[in-house]
């Protein structure tokens, strides 16, 4: 059960409308069934009444869209934004992707999102409806009349088990209240693979990123990518290919992807999150932020606005390339 | 008897300045190293896209070089800290991935070190040739 | 403070005086010096061809009791130190010879030149501090002129030894000074007294040892001292001017409790 | 547009021909796509060979060319010239380095072949995918800076003043003059050093185009050829140089007289408040502020009450001046290395043990004997003199010690010392131990000859072993070769030529100007034969010993060479730009700034700027721009842009991935 | 196929550990030696007659036996050649050969006192026997 309310959430939001602070809401909006949740533009109380949800099924971060809406209009939009989205947020303000002054920030507390997949994976894929029912969730199946109650902390999602905040990085308003910085395990799955053999590193990449269908969900999704036009798409960068026809593009993507972000990817595991075939694409990020807190000393992409990115910086005195790699080998 | 000996296909980039001057001087001064080493002239190692890295590795390629000035010493006073940066993220990477992490290789190798340039190229070509042929990143549309 | 002691053949003979001052003084100073068990001969000089295996292998041996012990070895003779310390940086940095050693005495602990050597003057430098000596010096020595003999063995070759600058050594004077007597600096002190040449070719050691005491009387000295048995043989059998001690013995004068 | 390539495969004579088969090499170049026209031939570099470009470009029409030669640090320029004569764009041209990196360092002729001919195929598929360039321009600062204050730098100085062009001088002492102004006399005329120097010293002080910056140093250079910016420090000298007439007052009554007086090195003593020597240039009092009682602690004054002027300011302190130049002349210099690890030759030890420098000033009216010879140690005239050749010089680096090249001047001014000693005191014994004597200058040979037999000075082939003081006497042990014997000399004074290195104001001088540096910290020219005195860097020139150990005649000649290339520099109004800069595709471009961050130049800056989108709506986005007279094409923004706006002309994306799957093919 | 000389002049250096091309002929060696004049070919004679592969001579020669390893040549030679380890690698070479030691344990008393330390006789055949 999440902190805050979804009738407090729509509350304030009419508010904000009625105020004439804001012409619009980025919010999520209810799907086709109640885990599936899409961002959605609400421009009405009605429209807010009707359609918005919140839950454990809101995982979605809003900060890219943000930057297609705040071109469209002079008004401001209002986002809601869970403390892991302000870290992208304030990224993508780095990054002078959009503008601060269009947009008003409604920070929301979060209490962690479920994940489907591992709900399906207990119940089976014929979910007809799920209820949130204090701190478990009631599953109702095609298969059962009776809902299959299911502790909401067993079906948490990876990036949540792993959340490296509970405090926004940037808002207007909080809803919910403020957490803290949490110390998180979230490389402890990253040092799993550093420790093994260089043949059994190879094997599990192998055997994950093969695969691949290169249906580009991660880099759609990512707050990161957020290039006018991507290397991927573009003939004229020598990179260009769209489909999985050798398992060197896969690497080449994948490693290309977070090579791009390495150093602005706030590890907000969407990419992981949206994965159709369930990479750990996460876990290429991660191994990239802990090189660098470890080569480079602590950096968290997304904590303070103009922060300026590990790879557009150094140190005279930096590792050298062949100190750097592998001291993690046997 | 016929011996089939291996050997590697290696894309050293150099930078304008000092390591592409290192090896004319090595020319210069006769120093013998492999054929196998191929120079591909940069104006700075920081010209160097990780892309290029991995399209040498896609076409064929068993080891990679990057050659640099010093660190302090570039022409462009910090190209080659950047260089840096990323070549250790990169390779890192590489080797997370369970590549080789002994085919890819950052050297600083001045103008004046020619000597350096050619015991490097005959060192590198040597461990690449230990380590065989490159399977791990190859792309097999781009086979011969 | 602790330390593993290899007085080697000559201290236990012939020059009893070089070993015995040693241990006093050293007890005197505050440190202690445990023999190695069952230490063998050095050899005396050490071979320089990378051939030679079994010349070295006493000297390995002692520096892996060493090793195993935890603590720095120590030599007093110059020519044990000689010895050993070139014997544990070939063990370190020639990866050739230290293998053929190590399988040449096979014992499933093999040594790459871990310990460290230490000659007992090197150990009041740099670990007692000659401040020490000042502050316990009973002054019986104030106004002695001594000239210190290094002769080869110490000094050099100074890239493995790093003893003390090989041509303006300081590290006996400094001593002398601590001990309260006054230095002679003189210009045969780092030059050779002919050793083991004594055995076949006593007219080249006489001339030898003729040029070093000419040129330590000559700058005013009242007494030499020395850290090699040979080098006081044979200056003295070639009838220097001037007495010649060892530099333990005269450590241990200045340390001594009755003046 | 399909390009139409030619390829020119260079013999070199038999430098490439010896160990690549040319013919083989433009046969099959010659079949690659693209390609119209290849042919080999015996020097491309040649008049001939121009001409055979020329006439293929024009006969096949061709768009780029391929030339298979030496390296394009050698002749890219060359043939880029040949290209634009023959009507194409000079930045469609791509040169193979099938030598220096090819037929020199591989001995097997079909390993060679092959590998040329994979070189060229990389040229050529580079080449195709060139783009005519067209460099820009930019403008240029009308002075030059000299750093360092010696005979180069003053001479460099004086020869750019007189082509009427602004010129800084920045001496990090507090007068000008360098080592000539210590030396005695010269070789192998004998004139006296400071007769033929000071003059210069006035002429650069009096010159109107001529600013010295005295007792300064440099503490930053930015920018690039024509437009460097310099900053200056003038260190505090608690005199006001413009009120100071040198009228050396204060240097007489200044309490404080125990400072060892550098000028001297060491073997007198000076005052708190000094003027290094008569002729200083500018001739102003320091204050020495290790010494100087006001400073140290507050008490004196004493030279601030005698001086007329009102000149003394002890509350003066360091100053930063930054200025603008168009061309840069590194002049360093020189000083004698340390005797601290040739203690055999008993530098330390003895008094009478001394370096030829030291030597010099013992044999200078102005220096500390007033010009007599007397030994440090007791003031007696030396009779038994021991000259010691090359030391710390010739050095293998496996000793550990010393240096490998040869100092080049000391066999000359030891036989000037030795034919002095002998004129002056004919009494003495002088020897000198050398290995070899080299004598390569016009009238070496026969001054030393002179030394040898109109002097009578002994000069014994071999080398001192050990010096050691025994008394009043220096003991001399060494060999004479050619006698097969071990000598032993007593000798009264020792002289060592010591090995000379650069000073070590220049390595972190070379990483503020980017110029680059051999291992022995000697500045790189540009082009060891053909540009002996530009380092590779543009607009910074090289003058004098801070290149490479060389004599007095040698460092005005290549002085004077620096100059002219400054003026040559400084003579135009604008210079041609490297159009290989990097360019930012707008439609591509995000505005994340992270090229911006990474420039080392400031080059890139951000606009905003409307779009028209497919839509017919219109979008204001902030995307970079690069100005590309300040962008000096390093490319580290290219690789920085994560959407691969960021390209770079000459070395574009497309371009090295070509260069990579010929090279891999 | 090498000639015995050859082969013999390539154990030498071999085992010396010592670069005599490396040597300029500055006879700094010679200059320093403290037992020069007892010795029929001097240090530097030894490093340029090994490089030349004049050996033979040395090998007969009597200033084998002079040179006392005092390392004074090595230190303060200035192209790190150390002539002591290539006297010493020929004197191996002498001694090694059948019945060429130079000391017996039966020929050695002669020359001992009472007072001599045992590290002279230790020394010395280690030196001089194989």
């Amino acid at each position: 059960m999440q902190k805050i309310s979804r009738f407090d959430i729509i509350n304030r939001l009419k508010d904000l409308l009625a105020d004439g602070n804001v012409d619009r809401v980025l919010g999520w909006k209810k799907g086709e069934f109640r885990y599936d949740v899409t961002p959605h533009v609400f421009t009405s109380a009605q429209e807010l009444e009707a359609d918005f949800v919140w839950g454990d099924f809101c995982g979605a971060n809003f900060s890219k869209y943000l930057i297609k809406e705040t071109a469209k209009s002079d008004k401001k939009v209002a986002v809601l934004l869970k403390p892991c989205d302000t870290y992208s947020f304030n990224q993508l303000l780095t990054e002078h992707r959009f503008d601060r002054e269009k947009v008003y920030a409604v920070g929301v507390a979060c209490d962690g999102m479920a994940d489907i997949f591992k709900i399906k994976k207990i119940t089976g894929d014929g979910i007809s409806d799920i209820k949130e029912n204090g701190e478990d969730l009631d599953v109702y199946t095609i298969y059962d009349e009776k809902p299959v109650k299911i502790k909401k902390t067993d079906v948490l999602s990876e990036r949540c088990l792993s959340c490296k905040s509970k405090k926004h990085a940037a808002y207007d308003e909080l809803l919910g209240g403020d957490g803290d910085v949490l110390d998180s395990n979230r490389f402890d799955e990253v040092a799993k693979i550093e420790a093994m053999t260089e043949e059994e590193r190879y094997a599990f990449w192998q055997g994950e990123l093969s695969r691949c269908i290169r249906c580009n969900a991660c880099r759609d999704v990512c707050p990161a990518c957020t290039c006018e036009k991507c290397v991927f798409d573009n003939p004229n960068s020598g990179m260009e290919n769209k489909s999985p026809a050798n398992e060197f593009e896969e690497k080449l993507f994948h490693i290309i992807r977070a090579f791009h972000v390495a150093g602005r990817c706030t590890d907000c595991g969407e990419c992981s999150r949206v994965c159709p075939q369930r990479i750990p694409l996460h876990l290429l990020n991660r191994k990239f932020i802990k090189d660098i807190n470890a080569f480079y000393g602590e950096y968290q992409a997304g904590e303070v606005v103009g922060s300026r990115a590990p790879l557009v910086d150094f140190d005279k005195e930096d590792v050298e390339p062949k100190n750097a790699v592998g001291k993690e080998d046997k | 008897m016929q011996v089939n000996e291996y050997k590697p296909l290696i894309v050293a980039f150099c930078c304008n300045w000092c390591s592409y001057a290192g090896a004319d001087l090595a020319g210069n001064n006769r120093l013998n190293y492999p054929a196998d080493v191929k120079i591909i002239r940069v104006p700075c190692s920081c010209r160097v896209n990780p892309a290029f890295v991995l399209r040498a590795y896609q076409r064929g390629a068993d080891g990679v070089l990057i050659c640099g000035c010093h660190p302090g010493d570039c022409h462009y006073t910090t190209g080659n800290y950047y260089t840096r940066r990323r070549m250790a993220l990169l390779f890192s990477m590489l080797s997370y991935l369970g590549i080789e992490k002994e085919r890819t290789r950052v050297e600083w190798i001045s103008a004046a070190e020619g000597a350096k340039f050619a015991a490097t190229m005959n060192e590198f070509v040597k461990t690449v040739t230990d380590l065989g042929k490159n399977r791990r990143l190859e792309d097999l549309r781009c086979k011969k | 403070m602790k330390f593993l002691y290899y007085p080697g053949c000559t201290l236990k003979n012939k020059a009893k005086d070089l070993d015995i001052y040693a241990r006093e003084s050293a007890l005197k100073l505050g440190f202690e010096l445990i023999e190695v068990d069952e230490f063998q001969c050095c050899g005396g000089v050490f071979t320089t061809a990378n051939d030679e295996i079994a010349t070295k292998l006493a000297s390995v041996r002692a520096l892996k009791a060493a090793k195993a012990a935890g603590v720095p070895l120590v030599t007093v003779c110059s020519a044990c130190h000689n010895v050993i310390k070139q014997t544990n940086y070939a063990m370190k940095n020639d990866a050739e010879f230290a293998d053929k050693v190590n399988r040449y005495i096979n014992d499933g602990d093999d040594y790459h030149g871990e310990a460290e050597v230490y000659h007992y003057l090197e150990v009041l430098r740099d670990i007692i501090g000659f401040d020490k000596i000042k502050e316990k010096c009973n002054g019986a020595l104030k106004g002695k002129k001594i000239g210190a003999y290094y002769g080869c063995l110490l000094l050099r070759p100074s890239s493995v030894m790093g003893f003390d600058d090989p041509e303006n050594p300081r590290i006996i004077e400094d001593m002398i000074k601590a001990a309260g007597a006054a230095p002679v600096i003189y210009g045969e002190r780092n030059e050779c007294c002919g050793g083991y040449a004594a055995l076949e070719e006593p007219a080249l050691v006489k001339k030898r040892c003729g040029i070093i005491d000419e040129s330590a009387k000559a700058a005013g000295a009242e007494a030499l001292v020395t850290a090699c048995p040979l080098c006081r043989y044979n200056l003295v059998k070639n009838g220097a001017n001037v007495p010649v001690l060892y530099f333990t013995e005269l450590l241990h004068k200045a340390l001594s409790e009755e003046i | 547009m399909q390009q139409r390539i030619g390829v020119f495969v260079c013999h070199c004579g038999t430098n490439i021909a010896a160990t690549v088969d040319v013919s083989a090499v433009a046969a099959a170049l010659g079949r690659e796509p693209g390609v119209v026209f290849a042919r080999d031939y015996q020097y491309m570099c040649s008049q001939a060979g121009q001409d055979m470009i020329k006439d293929a470009i024009k006969e096949y029409k061709l768009t780029g060319i391929v030339v298979c030669s030496c390296s394009p640090r050698m002749h890219e320029a060359t043939f880029r010239k040949t290209a634009a004569a023959a009507g194409i764009n000079p930045y469609m041209v791509e040169i193979a380095n099938i030598r220096e990196q090819c037929s020199w360092i591989h001995k097997d002729k079909d390993e060679g072949t092959e590998k040329a001919i994979i070189l060229g195929r990389a040229a050529i598929a580079k080449v195709c995918l060139n783009v005519p360039l067209t460099a820009g321009e930019i403008p240029v600062t009308k002075r030059a800076l000299v750093i360092g204050g010696g005979i180069a730098g003053i001479q460099t100085a004086l020869d750019i003043a007189d082509a009427g062009f602004e010129v800084d001088i920045v001496e990090k002492k507090p007068t000008i003059g360098g080592k000539m102004a210590q030396l005695d006399k010269t070789f192998p005329t004998l004139d006296c050093a400071a007769c033929i120097l000071t003059p210069k010293m006035v002429d650069a002080g009096q010159n109107e185009k001529i600013h010295i910056y005295s007792y300064s140093e440099v503490v930053s250079v930015g920018g690039f050829v024509g437009n460097f910016t310099v900053q200056i420090k003038k260190k505090a000298r608690y005199v006001d140089e413009t009120k100071c007439t040198g009228c050396g007052l204060c240097t007489e009554k200044c309490p404080v007289k125990n400072v060892p007086n550098e000028f001297n090195l060491g073997m007198d003593t000076r005052h708190a408040v000094y003027i290094p020597f008569a002729q200083a240039v500018p001739k102003v009092a320091t204050i020495d502020p290790n010494y100087c009682l006001m400073l140290k602690n507050g008490k004196c004054g004493l030279c601030s009450k005698l001086c007329g002027a009102g000149a003394i300011n002890y509350k003066q302190e360091d100053e930063i001046i930054e200025n603008k130049y168009g061309a840069i002349v590194a002049a360093t210099g020189y000083n004698p290395i340390s005797m601290d690890k040739f203690d055999e030759f008993a530098y330390s030890q003895s008094k009478d043990v001394i370096t030829s420098l030291e030597f010099e000033r013992l044999m200078n009216a102005a220096g500390p004997t007033g010009g007599v010879l007397l030994r440090p140690s007791d003031n007696e005239h030396p009779k038994t003199i021991v000259f010691v050749q090359c030391v710390g010089s010739r050095c293998s680096a496996d000793a550990g010690k010393g240096k490998e090249y040869c100092s080049k001047i000391c066999c000359m001014y030891t036989a000037k010392h030795a034919m002095l000693t002998r004129e002056k005191y004919p009494d003495t014994d002088v020897y000198v131990f050398y290995i070899d004597v080299r004598t390569p200058g016009k009238n070496f040979d026969e001054f030393y000859r002179r030394a040898a037999e109109q002097y009578g000075v002994h000069y014994i082939k071999g080398m001192v072993g050990k010096v050691s003081p025994e008394g009043k006497k220096l003991k001399v042990r060494g060999s004479d070769l050619i006698a097969d014997k071990q000598l032993h000399i007593d000798a009264d004074l020792v002289v060592l030529a010591a090995a000379i290195e650069p000073d070590k104001t220049a390595r972190p001088l070379a990483t503020m100007l980017t110029a680059s540096m051999d291992t022995n910290d000697f500045f790189t020219e540009a082009h060891p034969k053909l540009r002996p005195v530009e380092s590779p860097t543009a607009g910074v020139f090289l003058s004098g010993c801070c290149q490479g150990p060389k004599d007095i005649p040698e460092t005005v000649a290549q002085a004077g060479a620096a100059a002219s290339k400054v003026i040559g520099l400084l003579c135009h109004d604008k210079l041609t730009a490297n159009p290989c800069v990097a360019h930012s595709d707008e439609w591509m471009c995000n505005g994340c700034s992270s090229c911006e961050n990474v420039c080392p130049y400031h080059a890139i800056t951000y606009v905003e700027k409307e779009f028209r989108m497919p839509d017919r709506t219109t979008k204001i986005r902030r995307v970079a721009s690069v100005n590309p007279a300040v962008c000096q094409g390093c490319g580290a923004c290219t690789v920085a842009c994560p959407s691969g706006a960021m390209d770079l002309f000459g070395f574009s994306g497309k371009q090295i991935s070509a260069e990579v799957d010929a090279i891999c093919r | 196929m090498k000639s015995k000389n050859e082969l013999l002049r390539e154990n030498i250096i071999r085992t010396s550990g010592a670069d005599v091309k490396k040597c300029m002929k500055c006879g700094k060696c010679s200059g320093t030696c403290p037992s020069y004049d007892e010795m029929e070919y001097h240090p530097h004679q030894f490093v340029y007659m090994v490089e030349t592969g004049d050996i033979e001579p040395l090998l007969n020669s009597e200033s084998l036996y002079k040179c006392l390893t005092c390392f004074a040549c090595v230190d303060r030679c200035p192209r790190g050649v150390q002539p002591a380890k290539v006297v010493e690698a020929v004197r191996l070479a002498a001694i090694r050969q059948q019945g060429k030691n130079r000391l017996t344990p039966d020929g050695v008393e002669k020359y001992l006192d009472d007072e001599i330390p045992q590290q002279a006789i230790v020394s010395a055949f280690r030196k001089y026997t194989k």
